[in-house]
């Protein structure tokens, strides 16, 4: 494993030590339950957003933590879902009395854990929490019966756009009604050229031969639905962006954003380059790109390989895609 | 009837298992990789570390307050799916025991059936979703059969039982949690959680008779 | 090789389409001589800021095009120095009337093709071109009778403020010597994990074991300057914060912009990481981060590995580095 | 004396050199991964693929019209290190060339000597600096020194001493160009451009006697 780490052990420790001194004048870190808040929460009378989950996912959470998006963000070891003690304490300490809406990615550990801290919540402190979950990732089957879709590429744009309005001083339901529908309306698939290492585990998840690739990889390092000879640019892009179109399904006169994702070790040359083919693919679908994200926003520790994600948009949601945000993942406008 | 169990059995129990997964991070997490997040060896270290250090830190009144506390340190500490299952499961096990006088080998079944129910409540698999469950179900079935033969029978038929139904596991198609993603290639793989559950019930039949 | 692209070859062209299809609203490139300008150049009266260097190093250059950075880049093959040409019609391009700031990487190949560009430029259309050239790499050794060192980290710093200056309507000398006092007051070291690929040749450019790393690289998966063992976050941490530190030198009651950079297959998380070692390393030395940069600015493809830049700084740089500046890479204040 | 050389005879030259190039690809980039950005080899490829297009795709006046092509072609084409060195070179080539009648022998002595004068100025080197000039500098000595036996034979020996120069290569110690950066760990790799240089000169011998 070659990773810039002290003790695996202490990776997610550190790391939130490296981001609050990183980010000074925007964020404070709770290190002892492991939470990001927004450096002047809570704000009165403003919907708190609370979202979390496993670290690993570098900026995803913590990253999305500022004016115009989250109000705090609960980190978990890595790929494991956070505690219910840490939700718990963040809802309580970024309500500003207008309610809480937790976003959470649909993974059983995060959902219970979540779900926990809700109840918990309810019972203690009276506090108004809603919850989203969100289920994008087309790779998996979505069935009654089974752990339903996993949360992927979306929760990004949900965090940005829900936000947006959150800000504006929009009421809970309304806020937990748009995070809905922005699920609703969003898909994901992604592929892996390697897979990650776990720190603690030491090794590699799954072992890819050099003429091989993963389709359908989470963001996890949980190998994906099936392992395909290695492809170019053009036909990676097919591979994700005709399932995520079909799925909704896309079509002629849509507008969406849309979000080349880096799975953390994919530099951004690569991601530029997926990005002019899935662009390419759209325009000949007839489905305008209203506005568009490509980076390493949603990874998978130092997994290389990518993402697509399409939102279908609105004047609304572009309005409030637009609107200023300040994180460290995420920044204009101010 | 065999002896009532006593609040220092129930330790040995735990630190018994908090010893065997330590032991078995490696393989824990290695199952976890093929069809999972290769975390629930590190998982399952982090939380039952934490609840040896509450046993050694407190004394308890009683079984069920020790249980309780044992669920939410796991609850608190794991995250994950196997922390609320682990610590929903603890949590139950010590409430059916409330009130309790002394937990023969039936107040013992009552609570390990609470807790499962627990985890089902929680996690709402079935049967054959490769799960964890699937070691538990078993395990019940065969305590309940062994029961009128006393604790450590009771004991030895549920861990042996796990073990079947951890095995049993390998072939089935996961249906619940992360396993799933991965539709027909999750068959021929054994499930950490079952693997992790039929441990805690050896580690039950080893100190608990 | 495994990669997100198609042909090697066509590597830097398709991710320059792939750039412009993402940022409509603030680039233009013109296709032909790869050039990513700012899409309102030429600004008439501001002196324009031109770099331009190999690719490979996303966002450097492209992505730092835009208000209050560059106005244009001129991109090279892969780690290849773009030809005078390409400077020739981006200097003609950007001009405002004010002159033209080349920001040059001290490279041979860098600075021999900008030095041609100038002098084409000067005897084609008087055009005022002055150069700066970045060599702040403390891993190479400086003497009169080498290539000196490279241009690395402290090239990111300078366009930001540089770029401010310029949006300010400073006069070209001004500029070009302001440019000369960032350069001079910052230095860099870097290290890797792994080599990174070159598309076109298709195979790591080195090999290092599994408990090796490289220390002292520089960002076109040269070699380093010595092959050492694995180490822990703090001991990299020293190993490049220390030279550094002595060979300016900088000392207690300083203030710098401490800037940890990802060399394109490092994780955010890793870098928090390194951030947090950097930091109490200054923290001791008495040296006062003013402002801090955290991420994968100046890359060397997929290489894992980072490099720690430091730039003294007083009131009039921190006022330039926090004015707004609107590009792909960089983006604050609007 | 032997025959003047004619157009034709450049282009050949060119043109194998470009085969030559293209050839060794693979070799002149891992010798510039050993000690530096390992795209020597497609640098050069890239160049000498528009020199020959535009040698096909052109009639020229006289050798030194076009000669100034190649030099600008190469200028406009490579980038890096190269472009500029290999540019300049066929440039000034080209411009010694300027006015000259019949390039014999001795002419062709002139211009090779301009040309790698332009690469001095260009790029600063000096003798042992580990850089095509270790092969260039030898190469033009030989040169002169069997010019009386005519332009085979001093294109022969100077084919010769380069690649002599360019085996010195491997023992020096870098001060110049990117594997200046490797310090003591430049020894025992060859420099790639000795190496395409050298390679440059062995396609003038095979094709302009
Ligand atoms: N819905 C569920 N019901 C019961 N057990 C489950 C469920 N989902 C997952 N599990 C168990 O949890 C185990 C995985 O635990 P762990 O790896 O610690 O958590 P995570 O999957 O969040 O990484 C699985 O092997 C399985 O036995
Ligand atoms: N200052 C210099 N003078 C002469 N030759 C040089 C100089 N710097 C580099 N070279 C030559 O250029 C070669 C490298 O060319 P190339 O790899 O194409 O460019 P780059 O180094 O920019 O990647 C070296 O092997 C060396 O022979
Ligand atoms: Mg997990
Ligand atoms: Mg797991
Ligand atoms: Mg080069
Ligand atoms: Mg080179």
């Amino acid at each position: 494993m070659k990773k810039l780490i002290n003790d695996p052990a202490d990776v997610v420790k550190e790391a939130l030590r490296g981001m609050e001194a990183a980010h000074p004048g925007h964020l404070r870190v709770d290190h002892d339950h492991a939470i990001i808040y927004r450096k002047d929460a809570p704000r009165q009378g403003k919907v708190a957003l609370i979202s979390g989950g496993g670290s690993g996912h570098e900026p995803l959470h913590g990253g999305f933590v500022g004016t115009g998006m989250l109000d705090a963000a609960c980190a978990g070891e890595v790929f494991t879902s956070p505690v219910p003690d840490q939700m718990m304490e963040a809802t309580k300490q970024v309500d500003g009395g207008a309610g809480v809406l937790h976003i959470v990615k649909n993974y059983t550990g995060d959902v219970m854990n979540f779900e926990m801290a809700a109840e918990m919540a309810a019972a203690d402190s009276g506090i108004e929490v809603q919850s989203v979950v969100t289920d994008d990732d087309v790779a998996v089957q979505d069935s009654l019966y089974t752990a339903g879709r996993r949360g992927v590429g979306i929760t990004v744009l949900l965090e940005k756009i829900v936000g947006a309005a959150a800000e504006e001083g929009r009421p809970l339901q309304e806020i937990a009604d748009l995070a809905t529908r922005i699920n609703s309306q969003g898909r994901s698939m992604g592929m892996a050229l390697t897979s990650c290492t776990v720190p603690s585990a030491g090794k590699a998840t799954f072992d890819l031969a050099d003429n091989e690739m993963e389709v359908g990889i989470g963001i996890h390092g949980e190998p994906g639905r099936k392992r395909l000879p290695l492809a170019s640019a053009k036909d990676v892009a097919s591979l994700l962006v005709d399932p995520v179109v079909a799925d909704l399904p896309y079509g002629k006169g849509d507008s969406v954003i849309a979000f080349v994702n880096g799975m953390g070790g994919t530099p951004l040359i690569e991601l530029y380059v997926m990005y002019n083919e899935v662009a390419q693919i759209l325009e000949q679908a007839g489905i305008t790109v209203a506005r568009s994200l490509v980076g390493n926003y949603i990874t998978s520790l130092d997994m290389a390989g990518c993402s697509v994600t399409l939102l279908k948009v609105d004047d609304e949601l572009v309005g409030l895609w637009d609107a200023p945000v300040n994180t460290p993942g995420l920044r204009w406008g101010c | 009837m065999a002896e009532a169990l006593t609040l220092d059995a129930f330790a040995r129990w735990l630190k018994q298992f908090a010893e065997t997964v330590h032991d078995n991070v490696g393989l824990l997490t290695d199952l976890d990789s093929a069809i999972g997040d290769a975390d629930h060896g590190t998982n399952m270290d982090r939380g039952f570390k934490a609840v040896v250090s509450v046993l050694d830190g407190n004394g308890f009144e009683s079984p069920d307050a020790l249980f309780k506390k044992v669920g939410m340190t796991l609850v608190s500490t794991v995250g994950g799916a196997s922390g609320p299952l682990y610590g929903t499961f603890f949590l139950r096990f010590g409430s059916a025991l409330q009130g309790v006088e002394a937990v023969g080998t039936q107040e013992l079944g009552k609570a390990l059936r609470a807790g499962v129910e627990g985890i089902v409540t929680r996690g709402k698999a079935e049967l054959e979703d490769k799960t964890m469950y699937d070691a538990w179900a078993p395990a019940l079935e065969a305590f309940d059969r062994a029961a009128p033969e006393g604790t450590a029978a009771a004991l030895a038929a549920a861990a042996t039982a796990a073990g079947e139904g951890r095995d049993a596991t390998t072939d089935m198609l996961a249906r619940k949690g992360r396993a799933s993603y991965l539709g027909e290639r999750s068959i021929g793989h054994q499930d950490p959680g079952a693997t992790s559950a039929t441990m805690l019930l050896e580690s039950a039949a080893a100190t608990l008779a």
